[in-house]
């Protein structure tokens, strides 16, 4: 691997990021599945780095679920956008964030699309207006959230009380990053990186001291691909690409993945459990998984927030051998305790994947 | 005429008596192992024609022609056919004379085997009469005619060509010992009748050695060394030749007996194949005749070597040989004794275990319909004509067009059975010894055939047409080829054709030609629409095109040299036009020939 | 445990794993295979086809691919008429092939 | 006076342009950028079909050329239009002027690390096909072990035929380019597993076909049906390459020691700066357009102005110097129906 090649290349594909005055619109399932990401993110970038994060409790799905099962037409999905531009407009903001990376790709489809095709931008809003009578701009700029951690790294590392550091050894954790489809392979130029290489979860690891693996499937597919896994006949064409994927890092022995999708982390996590149930195989360490995160639940790790706070006793695979790796303290006792100390229940412990 | 010695015996009878014992016994139990390895059906047919007056006299008569007089080398060239019959029936008139004799002077050592071959030693002249005269004569006669064949085989072995033989075969060591103790029986027979001659008497020629001889030699004491080395040569002569060619002398007069009973090959290396492989002279006739021996690499690629090494065991060899073979059959239709090179290859091939065994019960012959207008009783039995044009048809459509064409103009009624496509005949499988598969072929083609109704099956591929005829049961449906059919229209009028001023030289192919024995009906044919003009080699040794399925190893790159060499045979004449019957032929030739090249249907539709 | 799915083997063929020791071999009896450019002519013209799916040209790649199990099962249907003799654009001796594969490869 | 005749480029075709003009009589001045003759021809170690050595070839031209004037390390800063002549400004600060100018410069190779998912410049063990003509030369490259790799591979149509690399024509002359090498490196390392990725082998050329027929049979190299997708490193730093045989139609994975991408023609930019100073046009391709593409390649729209080889689209090197002879004849026409023109102009006053 020449390290000076992938920076060329990383140089050719960066993108502008306004540092402030964002309009934050949500997942339709990240807080199902990782609760304390989005609020993590808002979190630190209100509060640690007091900038400006505007939320509207009117905004809806992108449409993207639907889009990608090819339940609803192109048109459909680009009213629910604009009007989710509209409600940014009515806000009076420019620049428009997503936590979601297939939102994500999706706006940036559309306004590419829009900008190919103008007459359909002309009739979208046309119908938008017969549906519910409002008006947009079309954003200036549009980010993923990752984006900005990524702008944020070095503010966030300069804070940082844990680093990416096996304590036990003194070096630096060995990180897998899987970044969603549609962040840059439809764009290539919309993403940090483009979308051989994508530097967004790179750079962050970096800064904050851990090591990037370099898998041979690096660039392939978590295994979701909405209709493979939403058709339960499919399922098993899902689940084969997770495994692909494992098959493939297990050599490198990962102490960690850290993510920046909505579905990526759910199926990378929790197929671990289904492919240890099926093939009696884990891939970490000691019969545990390899934990999975996301970039905010990592930040969230780094800035020395308390795991259980970060919603990480939702994982499937333990993420306590990684905390102990990296000498976050813990109390294991309030894992499953919720934030009104009232008790969670302990889920039931799986047959082969070995979990705390 | 009286007995030098009461007892009628001398040592020197030994080598003689050793050699004799050893190749009668092992001739016997040579004959008794080959006949127990027949079929039992085959050995029942075999003893039925010994004993069947019109086979003894078919036998008799083929071995005196074959093996004495040696008729099919006579044919070939003159002088080739002189050497070979005047040792062999020159050396059976010294033995059958040598008996007389003694029948005739001392019938009481008729039983003692050496006494009529060194009568001449044993007694001594008491009176000239005409009749000893006469006997002795006779002798020295067929002992000249012996000695200007081996004289011609010395001279042979330097110059073949003026034999008419290219190329001819290397002998091995031990045949080299067999050659020169056979060359050197007849001079040493002269040499010790010679010595003899003043006491036994003689004729011209051993009167006139003793002559000389006593000039220089006065004295008898040579007499004995002589006889020893005359019987030594006898005696060493039988003793390698088990293990040299010439065992081809008594095998032959075996083989010809199972040939007239109507026996064929039915194991690679046993009972009549191994009669054939015995009986092979070694002659190398078939270099010559080899297609490929065009190409140096391939000479020992030929019969004769392919019957050396099965004596030899030398498995192999004796795959590379017959997998390379075209399967033209010229060597079988030139040999003189009968070796049928292109059968005993097919049964090589058929011995090879394969892992994969194509099978083909799964196929539907109900997918290859024929209309049931051939079942019609109502059309006449002449119309009911089903055409199947086969596989190599298939790739020249000319030909096919050519001929329904033909028969449209002919007013015949007819059903193309393989239009769409249809299934193998099976004779290229059955060439590469695949024998199960290919019946399995016969067999779903019978069927398609006897449900159509047809009463003339009419095939435009020689490749076909052999298997149709051998091998498949169609009674009630008669199996012509495309040549004969069409004479047939044209004799009966029903085909007019015009001649035009070209003239056309016909190549014939293997399968039809030595394979089936058509020769003249497409030269009639030709007749009809033109001049005919001949090769160099024609009918029955016509040159394979090349393009045979025959063979399995040869490459296309390897084939050009043999399709040209045959090309250059046909253009002798320069023809304008060069026609075959065979799609297989036409295509190769196509590729290289420097003039038209069709079939003759092709011919006929044209001249229609 | 059962999910009503399951984890399907790549359909890639991975060709460092192929096994060519017998390809190998047979290339040495009939270094002609090498010489395919796929054209298909052979499978156009091949009368087997029609009946059993037979087709040189996939019996070649097959076999160059490692899936000797395909090509063997293809090749059972194959009547030895050498079309696909005739017809080859590289001269490849299809008819000493398909014996040298029938000789050679096991119907396992 | 001996006529001055600007050859722009000192490669193949410049050389032997220059070599012709000189035997016709006249004074061609060879303006090269870099600091030797011979163009791409001089990295290259043997060229196909008959492995006749490159520098052979070279040498050959280089000599033939001797007596022209060389301009080496030197570029064209500007170019002015005088009457009926040019007044062409060198880097060096010469300053030629000239009635003819002849284009003989020639191509770029495609930059392979356009061509991301391949990895050249980013996986050790990728390299290009001039990176092994060096290595062919020169027996220096750290992705070429002594033993040899184990499985390589090619990669045909790197930068051709593909829109996404912004050139979407062939550049001719790669798919034998592959072949040759393939077979060299076979030479060199018989045990070596070769694989080549094509999308179509063109083998248009005299003996092309012979040469990829012994490339399959005698050598035994393995031409796979279809473009690579991706390549990556696996944890012994040997390539993992991913393409689809489409003639199975399946995907296939093959890890590999080394990659060697057929890097494609592609026009060259330094050219076209030149050609805009002279308002030359393009053709479609991105090389500069002739007059006419069948009957007038080697001429330009402008009076004066004619090109030579890989200017005007990809070439193999006999075409090349078929060219550049082609060029040197219509140059000698022109200035004799120039010197024409003027005898009839200064009869008729």
């Amino acid at each position: 691997m020449i390290y000076q090649g992938k920076q060329k290349i990383w140089a050719d594909y960066q993108k502008e990021i306004p540092d402030d005055h964002w309009y934050y619109v949500r997942s339709c399932i990240r807080q199902n599945f990782f609760p304390g990401s989005e609020k993590m993110f808002l979190e630190i970038c209100r509060n640690v780095l007091h900038k400006d994060f505007h939320e509207n409790e009117s905004h809806t799905t992108c449409g993207g679920i639907a889009y990608h099962c090819d339940t609803i037409p192109q048109e459909t999905v680009m009213t629910i956008v604009a009007r989710q531009f509209a409600l940014m407009t009515e806000s009076g903001y420019e620049n428009y964030v997503a936590s979601c990376i297939t939102s994500f790709g999706n706006y940036i489809e559309i306004l590419e699309t829009w900008n190919e095709f103008p007459e359909l931008e002309a009739k979208i809003r046309e119908l938008l207006w017969k549906a519910c009578r409002r008006e947009f701009k079309k954003p200036k700029y549009v980010a993923h959230a990752s984006d900005l951690i990524y702008k944020y790294r070095n503010l966030i590392a300069e804070k940082a009380k844990y680093r990416l550091v096996n304590r036990f050894t003194g070096e630096p954790l060995k990180v897998v990053e899987h970044i969603g489809c549609h962040y840059s392979k439809m764009f290539p130029s919309k993403g940090v990186g483009g979308a051989e290489y994508p530097y967004v979860l790179c750079g962050m690891i970096e800064a904050w001291g851990g090591n990037v693996i370099d898998y041979p499937e690096r660039r392939h597919c978590c295994g979701y691909g909405f209709r493979q896994y939403h058709v339960k006949a499919n399922r098993g064409y899902s689940i084969s690409n997770t495994h692909k994927k494992f098959e493939s890092m297990e050599p490198y022995h990962p102490d960690m993945i850290i993510t920046n999708c909505p579905g990526c982390p759910y199926f990378l996590d929790r197929w671990q459990y289904v492919i240890a149930e099926m093939e009696g195989k884990t891939y970490g360490e000691n019969g545990y998984g390899i934990p999975v995160f996301t970039y905010e639940e990592v930040a969230g790790l780094v800035l020395g927030y308390d795991p259980w706070d970060l919603g990480l006793q939702l994982h499937q695979v333990a993420v306590e051998p990684l905390l102990d790796k990296m000498g976050i303290e813990y109390d294991p006792k309030r894992k499953y305790e919720g934030l009104n100390h009232k008790d969670l229940m302990r889920p039931e412990l799986p047959g082969v994947l070995k979990c705390c | 005429m009286r007995e030098r010695f009461l007892t009628g015996y001398n040592d020197f009878v030994l080598p003689f008596m050793i050699g004799m014992i050893f190749i009668l016994s092992y001739c016997a139990i040579g004959l008794i192992r080959i006949l127990k390895q027949l079929p039992k059906d085959d050995r029942r047919r075999f003893f039925i024609s010994l004993v069947t007056p019109k086979t003894i006299v078919k036998n008799i008569r083929d071995i005196f022609c074959d093996c004495l007089l040696h008729v099919k080398i006579w044919k070939r060239n003159k002088l080739l056919g002189y050497m070979h019959s005047s040792i062999a029936f020159g050396w059976f008139m010294l033995i059958v004379i040598g008996h007389i004799e003694v029948f005739l002077y001392v019938p009481h050592r008729a039983k003692l085997f050496y006494y009529p071959i060194f009568f001449r030693y044993f007694v001594a002249e008491t009176e000239t009469t005409m009749k000893g005269a006469f006997f002795f004569f006779l002798m020295d006669f067929f002992l000249l005619l012996v000695l200007s064949g081996i004289f011609l085989a010395m001279f042979k072995r330097i110059r073949s060509r003026m034999f008419g033989m290219r190329r001819t075969t290397n002998p091995s060591f031990l045949d080299l010992i067999g050659l020169y103790s056979l060359w050197a029986i007849f001079p040493l027979r002269l040499l010790a009748e010679g010595f003899t001659a003043d006491i036994s008497g003689g004729s011209f020629l051993t009167k006139s050695l003793n002559h000389i001889l006593n000039s220089f030699l006065s004295d008898h004491t040579n007499m004995l060394p002589a006889w020893w080395a005359y019987s030594c040569a006898l005696g060493i002569f039988f003793v390698v030749l088990p293990f040299t060619r010439y065992m081809h002398i008594p095998t032959e007069i075996l083989l010809i007996p199972l040939r007239n009973a109507g026996i064929k090959i039915r194991n690679a290396r046993k009972g009549f194949a191994k009669a054939q492989v015995y009986s092979c002279p070694s002659c190398g006739l078939c270099i010559d005749a080899c297609p490929m021996g065009v190409m140096k690499t391939h000479i020992k690629d030929t019969t004769v070597y392919l019957n050396r090494q099965l004596r030899r065991n030398n498995e192999r060899r004796i795959e590379e040989i017959s997998d390379k073979c075209l399967l033209c059959g010229k060597c079988t239709a030139i040999c003189p004794v009968g070796v049928e090179g292109d059968k005993l290859r097919i049964a090589q091939r058929s011995m090879r275990k394969y892992a994969v065994n194509p099978d083909y019960s799964g196929i539907d012959t109900a997918l290859l319909p024929v209309s049931p207008g051939l079942a019609d009783p109502s059309v006449a039995a002449d119309d009911k004509v089903l055409y199947f044009a086969g596989c190599m048809t298939a790739l020249t459509p000319s030909i096919s067009k050519a001929m329904e064409s033909i028969l449209v103009k002919a007013g015949v009624g007819y059903e193309f059975m393989d239009k769409e496509g249809g299934l193998c005949c099976g004779r290229p499988m059955m060439m590469a010894g695949r024998l199960d598969q290919a019946r399995q072929m016969v067999e779903k083609n019978t069927e398609i055939i006897r449900r159509s109704g047809a009463k003339t099956l009419l095939l435009s591929c020689p490749i076909c047409y052999r298997i149709f005829k051998e091998e498949y049961r169609l009674e009630g449906i008669e199996v012509v080829h495309h040549t004969v059919y069409i004479r047939r229209l044209i004799a009966s009028g029903r085909l007019k054709v015009g001649k035009t001023g070209l003239s056309y030289v016909f190549h014939d192919p293997c399968e039809l030609g030595r394979g089936c024995g058509i020769y003249d009906e497409p030269r009639e044919v030709l007749l009809a629409a033109g001049n005919l003009v001949e090769a160099s080699k024609n009918r029955k040794e016509s040159i394979c095109c090349g393009g045979s399925l025959g063979s399995i190893t040869l490459g296309f790159d390897k084939r050009k040299s043999m399709t040209e060499n045959a090309l250059s045979n046909l253009t002798v004449a320069s023809p304008d036009v060069i026609v075959t019957a065979c799609p297989l032929c036409r295509s190769t030739f196509t590729r290289y020939a420097d003039r038209p090249v069709e079939d003759i249907a092709e011919t006929i539709d044209r001249n229609v | 445990m059962d999910f009503g799915f399951k984890i399907s083997p790549s359909s890639a063929v991975n060709l460092d794993n192929v096994d060519l020791s017998l390809y190998d071999r047979l290339h040495e009896v009939e270094p002609d295979i090498a010489k395919c450019i796929a054209c298909g002519s052979c499978s156009a013209s091949c009368p087997a086809g029609r009946f059993s799916g037979m087709s040189m040209r996939k019996v070649i790649l097959d076999l160059q691919r490692g899936r000797q199990k395909e090509a063997v099962k293809m090749l059972s249907g194959c009547m030895l008429c050498g079309k696909c003799l005739m017809v080859c654009p590289r001269g490849i001796n299809t008819r000493h092939l398909i014996l040298a594969i029938c000789k050679l490869y096991g119907e396992d | 006076m001996k006529e001055n005749i600007l050859i722009i480029g000192g490669g193949i075709a410049g050389l032997e342009a220059a070599s012709q003009l000189l035997k016709l009589g006249y004074n061609p001045i060879i303006v090269e950028r870099s600091g030797r003759l011979g163009g791409h021809v001089a990295d290259w170690n043997r060229l196909f079909p008959d492995m006749t050595p490159a520098e052979e070839v070279v040498s050959r031209l280089v000599a033939g050329a001797s007596e022209a004037n060389i301009f080496l390390n030197t570029e064209i800063s500007f170019i002015n239009r005088l009457k009926d002549s040019y007044n062409v400004m060198l880097s060096n600060g010469v300053s030629i002027i000239t009635k003819i100018m002849l284009f003989a410069t020639g191509f770029s190779l495609f930059d392979a690390s356009k061509k991301e998912e391949y990895g050249y410049g980013v996986y050790n063990q990728v390299m290009t096909n001039s990176d092994l003509e060096r290595w062919f030369n020169t027996g220096h490259d750290c992705r070429i072990t002594e033993e040899g790799p184990s499985a390589m591979g090619f990669v045909h149509c790197v930068g051709s035929r593909d829109e996404k690399a912004r050139n979407s024509q062939c550049s001719k002359v790669c798919c034998i380019t592959a072949v040759k090498q393939a077979i060299e490196m076979k030479q060199k390392f018989p045990d070596a597993m070769i694989y080549c990725f094509y999308m179509d082998l063109r083998m248009f050329g005299k003996k092309f076909e012979d040469f990829y027929i012994s490339a399959q049979r005698d050598y035994g190299i393995r031409f796979i049906r279809g473009r690579v997708s991706e390549v990556s490193e696996n944890i012994e730093g040997k390539l993992v390459v991913k393409a689809e045989d489409t003639l199975s139609g399946r995907p296939v994975k093959v890890t590999l020691d080394l990659l060697v991408l057929m890097s494609g023609i592609v026009c060259d930019h330094q050219t076209c700066r030149t050609a805009g100073m002279l308002s030359l046009p393009l053709d479609s391709d991105g090389f500069l357009k002739s007059r006419d593409n069948i009957a007038d390649i080697t001429a330009s729209p402008k009076e004066g102005i004619f090109y030579a080889g890989a200017c005007t689209g990809p070439k193999t090197v006999p075409e090349t110097l078929a060219e550049a002879r082609s060029a040197a004849l219509e140059i000698h026409n022109h200035i004799i129906s120039l010197s024409e023109e003027l005898n009839s102009n200064s009869e008729g006053q």
